[in-house]
């Protein structure tokens, strides 16, 4: 009794971007210096997608390069910031000149949001929020929270109301054909991003066979009816890193930092690695081979 | 030297077997010293999904690797912060870029909330680790502006407008029990919930503290000095924690690092 | 051939690509038969936490080592629920101690729910199922006192009492399509939510169905043959799904098996 | 940097028990034929412990024997029956009996009542149970559940209350000295129970290194902290089964099943298997090692 093969979900950088139009609203994945789509976003906006709005937990590398090529109109988020480097330049820059809308939470409301969808409940409680301008000032989710005690206890309650993406964006350590998803290390806020979205786009750095997803069921974090569409990345998520695979990139980031002090520097920056390259694997020669293997993991520390 | 006795006092505020939400820099250096002399039973939580880590030397971020590797599990970010909501968590650490005399911070941004002088990275977590965390300890440097009486943004709680206003916002957590600069040591009165220096760090003087305070501060009537670093202490940071000098001051001028 | 003939026309309710949530006996039969014949892009899920199911021969439940070994995703009953909340399952698959004229079940007790006559197993997954997948199928056998006037308790919603009060009551769910027994397979009439039958098996008459019902059924002036199961179904089941005769009747007698 | 070990919370199978007062509210792990912590429950009954309360999502083998040894006082469930053999012989007869108070939910009901424990909120929001005698007959909770709307869009919820047991009885794969368990196969609700419970014990198949648990902390259900108390009790779950260490035992559970379908040969039942054996190395003995290793799962299809 073996299962017939579904449709595949393999496709390419160049077609998975293709699928996100203009204006749409967007999560992706991403923890500090890790687990971030990057290859897909800079594919993003090589194809000249923008106008995005993004609901964001920890997507600091998406955000700021979203930002700072001018494709990001508004945000809900809950921190943008390059930890151990500072705040992001290129989304700090845009919100105070204006051209990005702002409208912030705390990393457990914005996430009980995609909970509630995940859940499909029309909101979920939180204990947080309660008494601080994250719930005063609102510019863009008057709607989106209400203060209403337990029905049961009387106990006061933020309620939020669940978010659906258009799509979630996610980069993954491996998925089989049919689009299982299996992530190694911490998994982030993905599983909920990922419930929650309308769509979901997951680029990972290895494909594998069904069978070896099947070997160790209790490790597949997206299961296969959830994705739409699966894209082979290896190092999807440079200059971030993935855990077991490669560490994220010090230098490469610290030249980011520093190009994303002004605009001048941060066009020169898109231009050498986003515009001025064809695909991902012109990216990838323009890294270096030698830069890419220094920053392959450890098999045993996994970093 | 600033440095040192910030961490030195943010970990003797740590208890044995405790449950620590931990932050990077300063207050991951507390909890690595606090693991090494009274607490060796202290259980270190990450945001980013990383509980009971083990770490193999510092960390740049909550997220670091070298943080995930060999941890106990190693799960979500809604996992972890959810052991906050369950009242799990002791003791939790917050940095500022602004802090007002009932302990509120502003991590958010500076002038107005819609088009900002300066846009800084959001709540994060902290948030979260304020509202809930049986206590919370606030670590940063002792400047005026850092000090202000009114916050640009109120990210994250600490009694809100005094008394009794926190526990009726609904916050379940015991809200900040200190705040470590490199001044001093403050607390809270327990009634008004005002912040009170608690005792001045060596070479330092009331008068020093409220000149960087934006706030009446109050003063109780005698001050200690804060109980300084031991030898073995500041021995376990230069030589064990943090020998590179990451984010002490380094004992010598650093050699030049290899990338 | 009645057990048969039921797994074949629930198999048919099936559509390729569904996600569909399946308990074990005839409900897993039918699943396996359609992955068979029209619809091999079928995700089963099952309760347990198995997702993805490719199972290797017959489970005797839901829990069953033989679901779970090779699965897509083994998880957690609250994830494979939290599925139907979302309104990501297609269809699932109930079974009866009980049910009405408006579908709903009782699967918790016979007599008075405190002292019962007969106490049952209980809801388990089946209100969930009920409340919330896209649509649901019932199988039960066809005999009067199953098919009551009241139920006991209502354990598992159909349409409660009918018109819309299903949606009132704030049930996001589809509710039952399909009532597939031994001798017809049922539907319900879409304003008044009452069961009506749709057609009779082989061999059996409007009057026999009548019989066994304990409440007036709607019948539509012409009720067709339920289509029988072909050849190659029959040998689907017989061969390949259920060659032991577990759940169907046996082609022949089944030689005594060793323990 | 290496950790100073915490203390020891390996302790004996009567240890454990002893842990459990009289008139305790549990809750106790399992599903269907797997999962059960029934050298423990065993355990207690031999103990002479009793008056328990249960909540209850699939612990079907523990209820049973508690109720067949007349130590189970109340239970709020969502399903107890021993899937392939029909219902529960002991618990069935209890409560038609009189003997055993019983108030149901559905599976997602019950479960959410320990995922608001496990959130630290006063309730969670469901879209289960509505317009059902589950809701309207409620002998023991009648003040657990409340019909709300959503303070945000107005659809009608159920608000079903945290439930926090006294302890959770969990049996698992395999766990370190400090309390990490690890859980081969599907979880079940243990993550919920132990989560909810105020005192956690748990009895395992092996007992190994912080190493091995280091070293794939992705498969951890149950970090230490939660966990007071590690048992190590092999074939801990016999009857039932344990994926890839283990199957249930059909010819055992058949017996059982005959065995409780009257007080009469229950009793024998328990004489023979729990207050006729001192200990569970003397009731293993007795299955026969024999039996014990046809039982064993073949390590290629974990069954």
């Amino acid at each position: 009794m073996t299962q017939v093969s579904h449709g595949q979900k393999l496709i390419s950088l160049a077609e998975a971007a293709a699928l996100v139009p203009d204006g749409a609203h967007l999560t992706i994945s991403g923890f500090a210096h890790s687990l971030a789509p990057l290859a897909l976003v800079r594919e993003l906006i090589r194809q000249g997608k923008g106008n995005f709005e993004l609901t964001s937990m920890g997507d600091c590398w998406a955000a700021d390069m979203l930002a700072g090529a001018g494709r990001l109109k508004r945000t809900r988020l809950s921190n943008y910031m390059f930890e151990g480097f500072g705040r992001c330049p290129n989304f700090s820059r845009a919100v105070e000149a204006g051209e990005v809308e702002a409208d912030d939470y705390s990393h457990f409301a914005i996430t009980s949001r995609w909970v509630a969808a995940a859940l499909g409940l029309p909101s979920m409680p939180v204990r947080v929020m309660l008494g601080t301008d994250l719930v005063r000032k609102k510019p863009l989710d008057r709607d989106a929270i209400a203060e209403a005690p337990c029905p049961l206890t009387g106990e006061p309650l933020l309620f939020v109301r669940a978010s659906r993406p258009d799509f979630a964006l996610v980069h993954a350590s491996r998925a089989d054909a049919e689009g299982n998803v299996q992530v190694f290390g911490t998994v982030s806020t993905i599983e909920e991003q990922a419930r929650a979205a309308r769509r979901v786009i997951v680029t990972v750095e290895e494909i594998v066979s069904g069978q070896t997803i099947r070997e160790q069921p209790e490790s597949t974090l997206l299961p296969g009816f959830l994705v739409e569409a699966v894209v082979h990345v290896p190092y999807g998520a440079h200059p971030a890193g993935m855990f077991r695979h490669y560490n994220f990139d010090r230098q490469h980031v610290e030249h980011y930092v520093r190009a994303g002090k002004s605009p001048e520097t941060f066009r020169q920056y898109l231009e050498a690695y986003v515009f001025g390259v064809p695909d991902h694997y012109a990216y990838l020669r323009k890294i270096g081979i030698r830069r890419l293997m220094e920053l392959r993991a450890d098999p045993w520390w996994g970093y | 030297m600033g440095q040192e006795i910030m961490a030195v006092a943010a970990a003797r505020e740590l208890r044995d077997n405790e449950m620590a939400f931990i932050g990077t820099g300063l207050p991951m250096i507390a909890a690595y010293l606090a693991t090494f002399t009274h607490a060796p039973g202290l259980t270190l939580i990450f945001e980013s999904g990383i509980i009971g880590a083990q770490p193999r030397g510092l960390a740049i971020g909550v997220g670091d690797f070298k943080l995930l590797s060999h941890c106990q599990k190693a799960t979500s970010l809604y996992y972890a912060l959810s052991l906050l909501q369950a009242g799990r968590v002791d003791v939790g650490f917050l940095g500022a870029a602004e802090v007002d005399q009932y302990g509120n911070i502003n991590s958010t941004a500076i002038g107005d909330y819609r088009r900002p002088t300066v846009r800084l990275p959001g709540s994060g977590g902290a948030n979260d680790i304020a509202s809930l965390a049986k206590r919370v300890i606030i670590i940063v440097g002792h400047q005026r502006r850092k000090f202000p009486a009114r916050l640009h943004y109120l990210t994250t709680p600490g009694f809100l407008d005094g008394g009794d206003s926190r526990r009726r916002a609904g916050l379940v957590g015991g809200g900040p029990s200190r705040v470590i600069t490199d001044l001093a040591v403050l607390g809270f009165e327990p009634v008004s919930k005002r912040m009170q220096l608690e005792s001045v760090h060596p070479g330092v003087t009331v008068e020093d503290v409220k000149a960087e305070t934006g706030f009446e501060l109050l003063v109780p009537s005698t001050i200690p000095e804060t109980v300084p670093p031991t030898l073995g202490e500041i021995r376990l940071l230069r030589e064990r924690i943090d020998p590179e000098g990451e984010y002490l001051a380094p004992p010598q001028p650093a050699a030049p690092k290899a990338v």
